[in-house]
């Protein structure tokens, strides 16, 4: 069967932690409904679920790349021109040391922006159901719901006070 | 954790006003078997550290500064760190940061170490050698080089003493100040002659509010001050004893990186304590983790600083190739004491870093600990490293530090100043704990008032309060 | 610490977004104005680069003059952003939130501007273009086997300015979906269409904003090592010249750090102040974060003279003749020691003697007369340290010489301002230069202690 | 890429006897000739952009009337440690394995980071477009390339010559190239060759029967022994030295002190 979308706008916080308890006493699974705010609420202000995360990982993964490419990069580029220069060591670490780090950080950055893009599901192609009033301060509850659930949830949202309830048409 | 309860376990502890006064006049009089065996094993080495000095002076006498070079490495040691630890107090007083609260008067204890600092500093004034060459020989220079170009009165030994001095008094100045209010306390709770110290100490204390606020200003004023003073006799100190005993040996980062060992090795001390405090001193509901985890983040970033400075030493040396450079190098960091930079490196850096890189582990107590012994140990290697170098690197009036002699290992006399130096603090250190309040009660109880958990629609947070 | 009073988001969206749902007349004029004199600047290095070097007033002395000079102080300007963003989210200082953004796009543009400099520098720029500047993006030209020496400063400064470009403008980029998200609700036509693809068709979901939030801290913890070591490696262009006496320092590194990020966050100041006067942000921009950061300002300032002071004294510790000369040129002779009088008051007496007093902190006027004298300040010690130490650097040769700035040098410096300036306006009409985000979360987590009679404000945490 | 394999390993050296000196210039104008040098002008002295690849400093002693005049003519000196070499970002400087510091015109991109980095002051920078009197064309040096604005150029021990000495050597002694063959070929450097009181003394270190041998012989035996001495002892006198010695950049170049038959009297 398949899932509808369903957002309900409320302008209380509260009024829309009461709709996220309503909808978990009619139990409708948590990762089936989500909070659009137009800023970042410290987590669990809706009693919402945990949000599970690796983010952590990727910039240790860059920066184990990015080490060994700015190793092979300078010493290689060191070693392919054999040059005495100013009696110093054909393979001198101390400048290659300055350079491997900045490579280091690098990598490890990018990596980064690449997992929390990942990690926070971004880019989203098609943005699904969303209204515009949501940057305007009001908070969405968003449900996924199968079809015949969704006068039940907005039902609920309706009587948790919410201002709006928005469908895909 | 609790449903909805957004902040670490332990993380947070907020002790009852009321029983915090009782709690710690209790302790305050305690005498706990385990310190009063502490006490006797410091007392020991102690003595040992006097007789080794005294040995050393039968010895060598004051002639020559060459064997005085572990007793100036364990002294440089202390003033360190003790030195540096009550500028924790100071400096994030100045930030407000309610975490502070349970260190502060750790950090503060370490004042009374000043008046050491300053008794054990008089030897040493004693073998510097002069500023002006005695007689001139072959390429020596008649003045060698140092801080104090043509030496002004008295320098540079009389401005290191007034340095050190002022320095134990003003910080003295911030414990009394700032125990003040907890001493009146202890008027009342306190028996003994602990009940006259304290009577006498906090004078005319009634904690009214033109007092609290005299207090508060005091406070910052000292604290202002005492951390100038610091860094200003840190960098004469430091260069008078290690840099300008090297002929030639010029080094414009070597006293940023002094303090900077100095705050990172402080901050290690003051962790330790504290972690000591709160796993066997029964001080646990007043020293939460919450310490632990924002020194942490101040350590790692100090951690980095000092790795940092090192490398921008040595790779500003390493490229010039200038001979003095390329001796200071063989000498102090890859021939004669290469090893002990490896361990300093190993110390100081590497162990730390690696401990601290971790979220999960920052976030417990024996972490940061760990970290700080780590950061201890480091400073130590350094002190031995950079000062029992520089007081064996030949002759002090040369153009420059042309012959590199090998590494100067310690006899049995140096040993005992060693241990006896930190067994000195160590002894003072616990005696004063036996006096005065270990924990500053009216920051505990201002803490109270100013941290709570409140609820934010669901969930329930911490909520910081910061006065104007 | 926060005065002022929470907004309703719906207002700080028409508020935030004035600069670019509606600027101002004044915006286009001033910058077409803006825009003639970086015109100006990119023929002049034009006629530069087609006559030689022989426009400049450069010569077999002083090899490196005004380009280097600017240069690094641009280089020190960019330090402002990183700075001030990553520290302050770090210690969750609550004031930076206006800050932040305004504080890394002018890192971004500043960063750019100053790479122009060295490239306009070398005697052949098209091929420090193919040989030097590939470095980033590496690797390099593989094709005919060249590769860039490692072991020059010069190779190190593009690796470090670029790794510092490229993730600043990344961490700017993150910061902003939420804010193109704004704008993609309030805008129509094509430029709704263009916001919709910046913004990622963000929504605004709790994970959303979770990773949001720890992008933020996560990204300055890793942002702030790249920032000292811009400025070290820059420094190190000098300190590694053992030639040049009073180049070759230890304390080079800290120094310039310190220093950079003293220029740049008074710009940051003076930036945020021309900003609340421009769009009338003033409920945004209040008086109490200036206040802030004109305290942090004392510290680093301080903390810069320390280093100044030690860079100073060791300069005459060695007892070198040939340093002592350079230290007498730089303090004894005209004109360097009217310069240097001038330097050291404008860069730590005067704005740490204005920022002493919170009256004077508050007072948007003093402000900005000492962000502006700190900048000034800084530029000179720039010019200060290289040019009279290659004035008088010579052990043999006779014909010492003094360095002056020709016509051309000069147009291309006022050209570098004139097109931060443009780049910063044009800008903040495409993107909100304060985060809406971030004001509004300040006001989410707004709260206060009732202590007897006094309510002192505060702020929920999560930690 | 590797550098190319040297024929012989050669050590190029030059000794400057101050001692025979007497700062005529000839020398001077040799090089300019020699490396096709740009022209220097008035305006470009008074631009202080003077191209002088060898130049004559000349320093007065004593006070009038028994004043002496001193000259040290100043060329690269080619240093082992050659502080203007790792700095170059494009490797259009380094060390070759005939002990001559080259510079590669061809890679250089005129960062000026290497004239900075030069205690001697001897390299030079091409502000302008070189440009000669038409009916001068014809003098200019097949041998030299002129080098373009915006590259850094200095003295190269005219390593033209040597070139065409060991390619004639090559061609004529069917290549059976050594010390002896190559000093046949008594080629030497401009300077070197016009130098009236052979001043300027140029040739290999490794040729023991050569004009340098010795001199670097002894100049490297006492750095040598400085350096495996523990602590001071009195050097016996001698007249080879070094510039900057304690730059610690070991000069190919040897100088030969003065010496003093009438020494100046000193005011007490």
């Amino acid at each position: 069967m398949a899932r509808k979308p369903i957002l309900g706008l409320f302008e209380d916080p509260n009024y829309a932690a009461e709709a996220g308890d309503a909808l978990q006493r009619a139990n409708i699974l948590p990762q089936d409904y989500d909070f659009l705010t137009d800023a970042p609420y410290p987590e669990g202000a809706f009693g919402e679920r945990h949000e599970k995360h690796r983010l952590y990982v990727f910039p240790f993964i860059g920066a184990l790349i990015g080490l060994t490419v700015g190793i092979i990069l300078t010493s290689m580029t060191q070693l392919a021109y054999p040059l005495t220069q100013g009696g110093k060591p054909i393979l001198s670490l101390p400048p290659m040391a300055v350079v491997t780090y900045e490579s280091t950080m690098l990598s490890a950055i990018i990596f980064t922006i690449i997992g929390i893009l990942f990690e926070s599901r971004l880019p989203k192609i098609k943005k699904g159901l969303y209204d515009t009033r949501i940057t305007e301060g009001y908070i969405g509850v968003l449900v996924n719901v199968d079809e015949e659930q969704l006068n039940q949830v907005s039902g609920i949202l309706t009587q948790a006070g919410a201002v709006d309830v928005v469908q895909e048409t | 954790m609790a449903a909805g309860e957004h902040s670490h376990e332990g993380m947070w502890v907020f002790p009852a006003p009321e029983a915090v006064t009782q709690d710690m006049a209790e302790k305050a009089e305690a005498m706990p078997k385990a310190i009063a065996r502490a006490l006797a094993v410091t007392g020991i080495l102690f003595a040992l550290g006097i007789a080794g000095f005294v040995m050393r002076a039968l010895d060598d006498g004051f002639g020559a500064h060459g064997p005085w070079g572990y007793y100036a490495a364990i002294f440089m040691f202390l003033f360190m760190v003790t030195g540096a630890a009550p500028l924790a107090a100071v400096a994030f007083r100045f930030t407000k940061s309610h975490w502070r609260r349970p260190l502060s008067r750790v950090s503060e204890l370490f004042a009374l170490l000043g008046v050491l600092n300053v008794i054990m500093f008089i030897p040493l004034m004693i073998v510097l050698p002069s500023i002006k060459n005695p007689e001139v020989g072959v390429e020596e220079l008649e003045i060698r080089r140092s801080i104090w170009f043509e030496t002004p009165i008295g320098a540079p030994l009389a401005w290191d003493f007034l340095g050190l001095l002022f320095l134990a008094i003003c910080s003295l100045a911030i414990l009394w100040l700032s125990a003040m209010p907890d001493m009146a306390e202890g008027r009342l709770t306190a028996t003994g002659f602990r009940r006259k110290l304290y009577s006498l100490l906090a004078g005319r204390w009634y904690g009214t509010k033109r007092q609290w606020i005299l207090h508060k200003v005091g406070l910052g004023l000292l604290g202002a001050f005492y951390f100038m003073l610091l860094v200003f006799v840190q960098f004469t100190v430091a260069s008078d004893y290690a840099m300008s005993l090297v002929a030639g040996w010029k080094d414009s980062i070597f006293p940023p990186l002094f303090t900077l060992t100095s705050f990172q090795s402080s901050l290690g001390l003051i962790l330790v304590t504290l972690f000591i405090m709160r796993r066997w001193g029964g001080y646990e509901q007043y020293i939460g983790v919450s310490p632990f985890w924002s020194a942490s983040k101040i350590l790692l970033g100090l951690t980095l600083l000092w790795a940092y400075h090192t490398f921008a030493f040595l790779i500003t040396f390493w490229y010039g190739r200038l001979e003095i450079e390329q001796n200071v190098l063989k000498y102090f960091f890859f021939e004669a004491y290469g090893g002990a930079f490896a361990a300093n490196l190993f110390f100081s850096f590497i162990l730390p870093f690696l401990i601290l890189l971790w979220n999960p582990v920052r976030k417990t107590d024996w972490g940061p600990t760990l970290a700080g012994l780590s950061a201890l140990c480091g400073a130590f290697i350094f002190n031995l490293k950079t000062f029992v170098g520089a007081f064996n690197a030949g002759d002090v009036y040369a153009i420059f530090f042309e012959f590199i002699p090998g590494p100067t290992w310690p006899d049995l006399w140096d040993v005992f100043m060693v241990v006896g130096g930190l067994g000195a603090a160590a002894f003072i250190y616990l005696a004063a704990t036996r006096l005065f309040p270990i924990l500053s009660v009216w920051e505990t109880k201002e803490g109270a008032k100013y941290q709570k958990m409140d609820t934010l629609v669901r969930g329930r947070y911490l909520v910081l309060a910061k006065p104007e | 610490m926060q005065e002022g009073r929470v907004l309703p988001s719906r207002q700080i969206n028409a508020d935030l977004l004035r600069s670019i749902l509606n600027s101002p007349k004044w915006f286009w004029i001033s910058v077409a104005f803006l825009a003639f004199f970086v015109l100006a600047a990119f023929s002049t290095a034009g006629f530069l680069i087609n006559r030689g070097y022989g426009v400049t007033g450069l010569n077999n002395q002083v090899l490196w003059g005004f380009f280097i000079t600017n240069f690094v102080f641009w280089i020190g300007i960019s330090h402002a952003g990183v700075m001030l963003s990553a520290i302050l989210r770090l210690s969750k200082a609550e004031w930076r939130r206006p800050a932040t953004r305004a504080a890394e796009v002018l890192t971004v543009f500043s960063l750019m501007t100053a790479m122009l400099m060295p490239l306009i520098h070398t005697g052949r720029p098209w091929r420090t273009l193919y040989w030097i500047y590939t470095l980033p993006f590496v690797p390099y030209d593989f094709a005919r086997g060249i590769w860039p020496n490692v072991r020059s400063p010069l190779v190190w400064d593009p690796s470090a300015v670029y790794t510092y470009l490229t993730s600043s403008i990344l961490f700017v980029i993150i910061a902003l979906l939420p804010d193109f998200a704004v704008l993609r609700d309030r805008t129509t036509g094509l430029s709704h269409r263009i916001y919709s693809v910046l913004a990622m068709g963000w929504q605004g979901n709790a994970r959303q904003w979770k990773l949001q939030i720890i992008a933020g801290v996560l990204l300055s913890a890793l942002i702030l090592p790249v920032f000292v070591s811009v400025h070290s490696i820059v420094s190190w262009d000098f300190g590694m010249a053992v030639s040049i006496k009073s180049w070759h320092s230890t304390i080079f590194a800290p120094y310039f750090v310190v220093g950079a990020v003293h220029s740049g966050v008074s710009a940051v100041v003076f930036v945020m102040i021309l900003l609340r006067w421009a769009y009338g942000w003033q409920d945004y921009i209040r008086l109490e974060h200036i206040d802030a950061l004109g305290r942090l300002l004392v510290v680093v300032a301080t903390g810069w003279f320390y280093f100044f002071v030690m860079e100073i004294l060791f300069g005459f510790y060695g007892m070198e003749s040939d340093e002592l000369a350079v230290r007498n040129m730089q303090f004894m002779e005209q004109p360097w020691n009217i310069l240097m009088f001038f330097f050291v008051g404008l860069t730590y007496f005067l704005p740490v003697g204005l920022w002493l007093t919170r009256s004077w902190r508050r007072n948007l006027w003093l402000m900005s007369i000492a962000c502006i004298s700190v900048n000034i300040g800084m530029w000179l010690e720039r010019f200060l340290i290289f040019v009279p130490a290659q004035a008088r650097k010579q052990v043999f040769t006779f014909n010492w010489y003094t360095y002056a700035p020709s016509i051309v040098e000069i147009m291309i410096i006022v050209g570098t301002f004139a097109m931060v300036t443009m780049l910063m306006l044009l800008l903040s009409r495409v993107v909100p230069l304060i985060p809406l985000y971030d004001i509004k979360e300040g006001d989410i987590l707004k709260t206060q202690v009732q202590i007897g009679r006094r309510t002192v404000p505060a702020t929920f945490r999560e930690d | 890429m590797t550098t190319p394999k040297p024929r012989i390993d050669h050590k190029w050296g030059m000794v400057v006897d101050l001692d025979r000196c007497t700062g005529c210039q000839a020398c001077v104008v040799a090089c300019q000739s020699e490396n096709n040098l740009p022209i220097n002008t008035k305006d470009v002295f008074l631009q202080r952009r003077a191209y002088e690849w060898i130049r004559i400093e000349r320093y007065w002693e004593g006070e009038f009337p028994n004043v002496k005049a001193r000259f040290i003519p100043i060329m690269c000196q080619h240093c082992e440690n050659a502080p203007c070499e790792p700095v170059c970002p494009v490797f259009a400087t380094y060390h070759n394995d005939e002990g001559l510091n080259v510079q590669v015109y061809n890679r250089c991109i005129g960062t000026r980071y290497c004239a900075n980095n030069c205690p001697y002051q001897v390299r030079f920078f091409n502000y302008w477009e070189p440009v000669w009197p038409e009916r001068m064309r014809h003098q200019l040096n097949p041998d030299v390339t002129i080098r373009s604005r915006g590259v850094m150029e200095r003295c190269s021990f005219c390593i033209q010559r040597i070139r065409r000495a060991e390619l004639t050597v090559e061609r004529q002694e069917q290549g059976k190239l050594d010390h002896k063959t190559m000093k046949e070929r008594n080629f030497l450097p401009a300077c070197a060759m016009a130098c009236p009181t052979n001043a300027l003394q140029f040739g290999d270190q490794g040729d023991a029967s050569g004009p340098v041998h010795h001199y670097f012989e002894e100049a490297n035996h006492r750095l040598e022994e400085r350096h495996h001495r523990t602590e001071r002892v009195e050097e016996h006198p001698s007249r080879v030295y070094r510039l900057l010695e304690e730059m610690g950049t070991k000069p190919n170049v040897i100088y030969l002190k003065r010496v003093e038959m009438f020494p100046v009297k000193k005011e007490a």
